[in-house]
């Protein structure tokens, strides 16, 4: 079984350079077709893989095969080679699983588009550079997954290129990461010039047996590694770029911005979770950065107009509680979030897609409204899904992994409480905003009218996610409430035993549920008294024409508005000052200096060219001085 | 013999299209065409044979005797492979200039033909004064190339490209002459062979001296900072064939040129210049993608990129161990082809839509979909993206700096982030966005395509699969500096 | 019998020479005919050139004469040279048949006398008279075309100039006599700075000899002359004196192990300002006899370099460099001439005359194009060789402000070089064409070898080398 | 043999012959410049009698003689060119005859 995983990810690989060939000569539907088709085979072997995998688990929890050689130097060596276990196998089914029904519904959302079959080679590339990342098991074949995404991601948020804007988003979204990518890059050099492989598992081993507990080379390399990942996650400080990236269509967002790439972070430290083990002030600033992530990311999207803007603050507050996770090193419940958020969030953007795609590609919550009767499938849809987010309790998945993280995060020791408490504080924010969306959207007035209708391939997926987002939390609940801990089990022969013994205070399990439905209240009761359309902010970005009320609150609310700032922030540090070296350098100042040693040898030539100056009487006074002066170096010399 | 005909083919190609020229346009193009492959063939064999010892081949006749100058050609890896991306890249230039070149067709290729010639030249001569007269020979023909067939500005760029480099070289030649000399002091014999004069490594100042003569020279035809600036006014003004091959096949003799004879001859002092000589690759590295991201002209972009690039081959190559030198030919090789192609594709733009200023491009990509396709695919090459073959060579190099020198490496791979700017705004402005005007072109033709993907293959081919090329240079790059010598020296701290 | 052959034979090349000059005079004075006296004086140069060995080998040895093969080999250079000129200044005069042209292989063929005096002797008196004979041939072939006012002026300001430089030459050597009470060169030898006087006649000499190499400080006459003269008499002037002062510098500076530290210093500036002046002043000369005139400036800048480089390698890039100077030299003359009309106001040397020669002959502008790359010292033509050569010399004998001068100057020249180059390949600029001259078959041929020559010596020197040596050290 | 002091008709030459470098440097008139010469030649000539005396040598006369033939051909040659280029520039202004010069 194990030496067919080569193909899940090369279908999508042969599916993207088939559509990139031949694309532009293929019908809208024909290009739709293999798109899907390639998905669909990943996704059924991987389904295959791993109902094979409960049936009879490979020895040793884990396959590896061996494609061949890349790299394969004396000093320095990397394979091209699949390393299946449970987490990458779990990885791997969200995203050819999620990946597929995403396919789907942009068959039909994308209809109609121009460079249809574009986007599916882009769409098919990046999945298969998503599965390579995840079964890469040497770090930098997983560094060519990583880049392979970026640039999947980048080329999509581009993908309507003729808006400028779209393409500054995208550059963005590419640059901040790169920026990340770098340091993990460094860290690759790090760990393979100390350790001699990058090699996952034997590097693993290696740091293990050669590093000290807290060592300062550990800490370095890990710390490298994990700016890598917060960049890709999008985690703070570099949490900027995945908003501007919903400029790009809907299902990529759902599936790179939600899903799966975004996730690619937690992915990564839980890949090296021995390396990260070793160093627990690594983990500590992972916790913290975590909390700083949750709590602005939650309050921005507090105040967001645009749907898409509101979810995509959400995916990084709700990355900041996978991260909060790590940093406690509760791997497995961070697992189980990402898990539970890849469906409820991917549900909630293609709601949102199947929203703006009936309301003339409107993404104002503002200019919705009532939404309820009209869209009753999507408006079902979206509700599962905001519960799953806001975490409500029983009824959704995202409870129980959220649930999980809290215990979690009770039990460390340490700052444990205190990341207990702003976490609860978090969860209470997600309820609020995410329902300040749904009483917006679906409730209230008509304020524009749908149009059209879904067909099946719009539906199928939104309902398959909504059965999933409010029943994949089973997989895992707490004890008190019935003893199934299948994931966790599943995931224990790699992340080893979570360290849950339920000794948790009745209380501290009590506030994790009522936290949530506190927030719901929030968000009704503002919604209810007006507050959400009175702070509703000026239309568009970032453009306050200074008649907006110069109240504090206002001031506030536009400080959390713009992200707090930060985008300000790295344009005055960081983006200006290149610029400024840009302006000054762009006329190759060096040049300069090579051009005026030719100005002076014309000049040269234009003062010695006066000496030629054709007169007899002055070239026989030039001779007689050359003369003379020839005899005085003979004489005095 | 077969090292000699594989230069001497050429360059009797050159005196044979120059008159056919005259018979029918088509006749120079299809005779360059089988000449370069008769001899790309001749060069494939090589490898099949094996050859005895460190050398693939190698042939020796005098030359000049009372001198000690001999033509001494040998082969080894490093040799052959960068001889193979010169007549591959040799044969796109011929391909590419099918359209391209209209007038004086006979003259335009023989011309093409001696430069290649006088490239082969440099990769196979091993007699020191052999080589700087391949090194120089290959110059005037470009140098036609450029002043005949270019664009407005071609005469200046034409000579400012041969007074930079001639100039260099000529400081390689005192360096070379009096390397010779110290050998003959040292009581060896009067020789410009390399093989001998590897025994001699001056040492203290004379060997500082003597050494910068050849980096110089080097240094200029990578180009590095501060010697960089003749390149981006050269490449503009070059036609695309040109554009090719220098950024392809010229800039490399340099980086060979480094690593076969500045870096062995002398090693004390390449010792002692290596962390200079990183630094400048640094420092090129930024310098160069920092000009890139603020030009308007396409083709000034890429040229100042191919300054970013050569400072990792720099870095590299001063980093002394075989990861980095793997990756400083791997890097060479890729470089030469995605520069090549975006070259290509920068020629076709023009071609078609008579400008290069990116102020006026934009939206390129509705018009010209296969054409902007490829042209994003060789930008995201040559940005090093992981899995084609720019990476490998950069993160080989990177790997092999680190150990040696990790700041060193920090910053260069910093460097990569600069990168990721020009070319994304380079995509941006030239392909995307929307037209200012209309405009009716065509697209890729069926040969253009057929060059592109094969270029495209060769990029995806070293990205994914570089153990090949590894392979045949492993032997060579380990020999490159003689053993005795290696131990001999102080291990000490270097760099960073 | 045998005595007249034993008298013969120590002069037996400037006796052929003489006999020709005679006979040709003669044939003028009977009938004016072209073709006959070209005939008459490439005979007498090529039965003086034959006669070199001949003489060499004599068993006795004229009182003012060397019979150094130093000298005997540049007498052969000097012939050489003069038997080229010849060939491409008949093919220039071919159709002035207008006027009368016969007494121009005359005056070379008396000039070519002079530059062998000069060359063999090593006596003031030789010395002089040879270089005066010489000087006033010159005059004469400079202002042949005397309906052009550029050759007159040219004439009247060489003569003036030389005068001076004459006048200033015998004063050292007066100087000399008077201090030494002797009229050879080896008195100024062996003798130097012994004698107060001797030490400013040295320098009067070097003014002198100076004058003729045309190195700086004494180069200012260069350009208007060459500008002024006809091509082959330019080619004569570029030639054929500075080959005969250099065999008489070479001859007394090779004959001792060191140079005199005060002449060394006085040989490196005029070598160092030579090179600089002569390159920067050609930068934007828009007069291929200018830029020619300012590169063999420069090119003497070279010379002066090897002569420098005392030793064996310095005496052989000394005569491999004077080798190509002169075929190269003579080659860009040559081509020159070849183009020019000799009756028309002015010769084919702008700048703007030649643009597109290479698509109208490529043959001729190939040649000029390896000429031009032989002087700039590019490979494949035969200057690089030379170049290095010197280079070698010069390292070898660590003169280090001389080679650095050299690499600067050397790429300042390329610009000029290249420009000339470059023009070749552009389009013609019909506002300001000039009437083109008809190719001759002879001047084509003697061209055509000179070409042939540059590029098959540049890549395979080894003959050459060979034949120097064979020469020099017989 | 009367042995008679050299030093003072050699200094007559050298200010001879720098009267006629001064001379050649300062006229502007053609004629002048080539008389100026003349004078130089023949101061040179006056120097090598001198050494002669000195010496009590023949070569000094020898040279006397050819320096002389030398300044007339000079001469003669000068006269030439001053008469064909008088038919140009219709004047012996030396400073006028500046065709050849660098524009």
């Amino acid at each position: 079984m194990g030496n067919i995983i080569w193909i899940i990810p090369a279908a999508p690989l042969i599916g993207s350079i088939l559509l990139g060939l031949f694309g532009a000569r293929w019908s809208n539907r024909w290009s739709g077709f293999i798109g899907t088709l390639s998905i669909v085979i990943s996704a059924l072997l991987s389904v295959a893989i791993a109902v094979h995998w409960f049936q009879d688990p490979p020895v040793d929890e884990h396959m590896r095969i061996m494609l061949w050689r890349w790299i394969s130097l004396p000093e320095y060596s990397s394979y091209i080679e699949f390393y299946l276990d449970p987490v990458s196998l779990i990885m791997m089914l969200v995203i050819s699983v999620i990946g597929l029904l995403i396919h789907i519904f942009s068959t039909e959302y994308m209809a109609g588009e121009a460079g249809y079959s574009r986007f599916f080679a882009y769409l098919n590339l990046f999945v298969a550079s998503m599965l390579l990342l995840v079964l890469a098991n040497d770090l930098l074949v997983l560094f060519v997954g990583w880049e392979g995404v970026g640039v999947c991601s980048y080329l999509l948020v581009g993908f309507w290129f003729h808006k400028a804007a779209n393409g500054y988003a995208a550059r963005k979204s590419f640059v901040v990461t790169r920026i990340a990518d770098v340091a993990m890059l460094v860290g690759i050099l790090l760990l393979s010039n100390a350790l001699g492989t990058v090699s996952i598992q034997p590097m693993l081993a290696k740091a293990a047996l050669l590093w000290p507990h807290g060592g300062i080379m550990a800490a370095a390399g890990a710390a490298l590694l994990l700016i890598g990942g917060l960049g890709k996650s999008a985690q703070f400080p570099f949490q900027t770029w995945l908003p501007d990236a919903m400029a790009g269509p809907t299902p990529v967002s759902a599936l790179i911005h939600a899903a799966t790439m975004v996730t690619a972070g937690m992915y990564l430290v839980i890949r090296l979770y021995p390396l990260f083990a070793l160093v627990p002030s690594v983990l500590t600033v992972i916790a913290v950065g975590a909390v700083i992530t949750i709590l602005t990311a939650s309050l921005t999207a507090l105040v967001q107009r645009d749907i898409k803007r509101v979810l995509a603050y959400s995916t990084v507050a709700q990355i900041g509680y996978m991260f909060l996770a790590l940093g406690v090193g509760a791997w497995s419940a961070a697992m189980f979030h990402f898990l539970t958020h890849a469906v409820f969030k991917a549900l909630l953007f293609l709601s949102a897609g199947a929203i703006a795609m009936r309301l003339h590609h409107e993404q104002d919550i503002f200019r919705m409204g009532g939404l309820r009767q009209k869209l009753s499938v999507v408006f079902w849809a979206f509700l599962i899904g905001s519960a799953s987010l806001a975490a409500l309790p029983v009824v959704s998945a995202g409870a129980f992994s959220k649930e999980m993280i809290l215990a979690s995060l009770w039990e460390s020791p340490g700052l444990g409480k205190w990341l207990w408490l702003a976490a609860l504080f978090g969860a209470v924010l997600t309820a609020t905003y995410i329902f300040r969306v749904v009483f917006l959207v679906f409730f209230g007035e008509v304020k524009t009218e749908p149009t059209g209708h879904y067909g099946v391939r719009i539906v199928v997926p939104l309902v398959l996610l909504a059965i999933a987002a409010s029943t994949i939390g089973w997989l895992e609940m707490p004890k008190f409430m019935a003893s199934s801990s299948v994931f966790s089990s599943f995931l224990e022969p790699v992340l080893g035993h979570p360290a849950t013994e339920s000794t948790l205070p009745h209380w501290v399990t009590a506030a994790g549920y009522i936290a949530p439905l506190l927030g719901v209240v929030i968000g009704f009761g503002l919604y209810r008294s007006g507050y959400w359309v009175r702070t509703a902010g000026p239309v568009g970005q970032g453009n306050d024409g200074g008649q907006a009320e110069r109240s504090m609150g206002e001031g506030v609310r536009r400080f959390m508005r713009a992200g707090f700032g930060f985008d300000f922030l790295y344009d005055r540090l960081l983006v200006q000052p290149f610029l400024w070296l840009v302006k000054i350098l762009r006329n190759d100042p060096i040049d300069a200096i090579f051009m005026s040693a030719a100005a002076a040898a014309m000049r040269f030539h234009g003062a010695l060219r006066r000496s030629q100056i054709g007169q007899l009487r002055r070239y026989a006074g030039m001779l007689a001085l050359g003369s003379m002066a020839v005899i005085v170096i003979m004489v005095f010399a | 013999m077969i090292l000699v005909w594989i230069a001497l083919i050429p360059i009797i190609g050159g005196i044979v299209v120059w008159p056919a020229g005259r018979l029918h346009p088509l006749a120079p193009r299809v005779i360059s065409l089988a000449i370069l492959f008769v001899d790309l063939l001749l060069t494939l064999k090589l490898i099949e044979a094996g050859g005895s010892g460190a050398w693939l081949a190698s042939f020796y006749a005098p030359w000049v005797p009372s001198l000690g100058i001999g033509f001494r050609f040998n082969m080894d890896g490093l040799s052959w492979i960068l001889v193979v991306l010169t007549q591959i890249l040799g044969i796109i230039a011929v391909i590419v200039s099918w359209s391209d070149i209209k007038d004086r067709v006979g003259f335009y290729h023989a011309n093409l033909l001696w430069s290649l010639a006088g490239s082969i030249g440099v990769f196979i001569a091993l007699d020191l004064f052999l080589f700087f007269f391949f090194w120089e020979l290959m110059l005037v023909p470009m140098v036609f190339v450029i002043a005949i067939w270019g664009n407005e500005n071609r005469r200046r760029a034409a000579i400012k490209f041969f007074l930079f480099t001639q100039g260099s070289g000529l400081l390689m030649l005192v360096a070379i002459l009096a390397l010779v000399f110290l050998h003959q002091q040292q009581g060896g014999i009067l020789t410009f062979n390399d093989a001998a004069l590897l025994a001699t490594q001056p040492t203290g100042p004379f060997g500082i001296l003597a050494m910068l003569g050849f980096f110089l020279a080097f240094l200029v035809k990578l180009p590095a900072f501060p010697v960089h600036s003749w390149l981006p006014d050269t490449h503009t003004e070059a036609p695309t064939a040109g554009s090719v091959i220098l950024a392809s096949i010229m800039l490399k003799t340099a980086g060979y040129g480094l690593l076969r004879f500045a870096v062995p001859l002398f090693l004390d002092a390449a010792h002692h210049i290596a962390p200079l000589a990183m630094w400048l690759g640094v420092i090129s590295i930024f310098y160069g993608a920092i000009l890139a991201y603020g030009q308007a002209d396409l083709k000034k972009l890429i040229a100042y990129s191919s300054i970013s690039h050569m400072g990792f081959v720099l870095v590299g190559i001063y980093a002394f161990n075989a990861i980095a030198w793997q990756g400083v030919v791997i890097l060479m090789v890729a470089h030469g082809v995605s520069t090549g192609a975006l070259f290509i594709a920068v020629g076709a733009i023009q071609k078609r839509l008579h400008t290069r200023d990116l102020a006026q491009l934009g939206g390129v990509w509705t018009d010209l979909p296969r054409l902007s396709s490829f042209g994003t695919f060789f930008v995201l090459a040559s940005m090093g993206l992981p899995g084609l073959g720019n990476f490998v060579g950069e993160f080989l190099i990177l790997r092999g700096t680190y150990a040696v020198a990790p700041l060193v490496a920090v910053f260069a791979s910093i460097g990569l982030i600069p990168a990721a700017l020009y070319s994304l705004i380079a995509i941006q402005r030239a392909f995307h966005g929307e037209a200012t005007v209309p405009r009716r072109v065509s697209d890729f033709g069926a040969r253009d395509v057929s060059v592109m993907m094969a270029l495209a293959l060769g990029i995806i081919v070293i990205g994914v699969y570089p153990q090949p090329l590894l392979n045949i240079g492993a032997p060579a790059l380990g020999n490159l500096v003689p053993a005795k010598q290696v131990s001999a020296l102080p291990q000490k701290g270097r760099g960073g | 019998m045998i005595g007249l052959v034993s008298l013969i034979q120590p002069v037996a090349p400037l006796f052929v020479m003489t006999l020709a000059t005679g006979s040709a005079l003669a044939a003028i004075a009977m009938r004016r005919s072209f073709l006959i006296t070209v005939l008459i004086c490439l005979v007498g140069l090529i039965g003086a050139l034959l006669a070199l060995p001949w003489m060499a080998h004599s068993a006795a040895v004229a009182p003012m004469f060397a019979d150094g093969a130093l000298s005997v080999g540049f007498a052969g250079v000097i012939l050489l040279t003069s038997i080229l000129i010849l060939v491409i200044a008949a093919s220039y005069w071919r159709d002035a048949t207008a006027e009368p042209r016969e007494e121009y292989p005359l005056l070379l063929l008396v000039g070519t006398i002079g530059a062998v005096t000069v060359a063999l002797g090593i006596n003031f008196i030789p010395l002089f008279i040879g270089l005066e004979t010489l000087t006033l041939a010159m005059i004469g072939m400079i202002a042949y075309p005397r309906w052009r006012p550029e050759a007159l002026e040219a004439a009247l300001k060489y003569l003036v100039l030389s005068g001076m430089s004459s006048a200033l030459l015998l004063l050292g050597l007066g100087l000399v006599d008077l201090a030494t009470g002797h009229l050879s060169l080896a008195a100024v030898q062996h003798a130097s700075g012994t004698a107060m006087l001797l030490l400013p006649a040295l320098g009067l000499i070097i003014v002198g000899a100076g004058f003729k190499l045309s190195v700086v400080p004494f180069h200012i006459w260069v350009p208007d002359v060459y500008a002024g003269a006809p091509a082959p008499s330019a080619a004569f002037l570029a030639t054929i004196p500075k080959i005969a002062v250099i065999a008489v510098v070479a001859r007394l500076l090779f004959a001792d192990a060191t140079i005199p530290p005060t002449l060394g210093l006085a040989m490196t500036i005029a070598g160092v300002a030579s090179m600089l002046v002569g390159n920067l002043l050609a930068l934007l000369q828009q007069n291929l006899k200018r830029i020619l005139g300012y590169s063999s400036i420069a090119q003497l800048g070279y010379v002066l370099v090897a002569l420098l480089a005392a030793g064996a390698l310095g005496r052989s890039a000394l005569l491999f460099f004077v080798a190509m100077y002169s075929v190269t030299v003579i080659g860009a003359f040559g081509v020159l001439s070849a183009l020019s009309v000799a009756e028309s106001d002015r010769d084919q040397d702008r700048v703007g005359d030649i643009r597109g020669l290479f698509w109208r002959h490529p043959l001729i502008a190939g040649i000029l194009t390896l000429a031009l790359l032989s002087l700039a010292g590019i490979p494949p033509a035969l200057g690089f060789m030379a170049k290095m050569y010197v280079m070698a010399a010069g390292v070898h004998s660590h003169l280090r402000v001389l080679i650095a001068t050299m690499v600067v100057s050397s790429v300042i020249g390329l610009f000029y070089y290249l420009r000339v180059i470059i023009a070749m390949t552009q389009a013609p600029d019909s506002a300001d064409a000039h009437a083109e001259g008809r190719l001759s078959l002879p001047g084509n041929a003697a061209i055509g070898l000179i070409g042939a020559v540059i590029l098959g010596f540049g890549i395979m020197p080894q003959p050459l080398l060979s034949l120097l040596k064979a020469v020099f050290h017989s | 043999m009367i042995n008679l002091s050299w030093q003072a008709p050699a200094s007559l030459a050298i200010i001879l012959f720098a009267l006629g470098l001064i001379g050649l440097i300062t006229r502007r008139n053609l004629i002048f410049v080539i008389l100026s010469i003349e004078v130089m030649l023949n101061a040179v000539a006056l120097l090598f009698i001198v050494a002669g005396m000195r010496w009590g040598h023949p070569d000094g006369q020898v040279m006397f003689i050819f320096i002389l033939n030398l300044a007339g051909g000079e001469l003669a040659l000068g006269l030439v060119l001053l008469l064909r280029l008088r038919a140009r520039i219709t004047t012996l202004d030396g400073d006028s005859a500046n065709i050849l010069r660098e524009s």
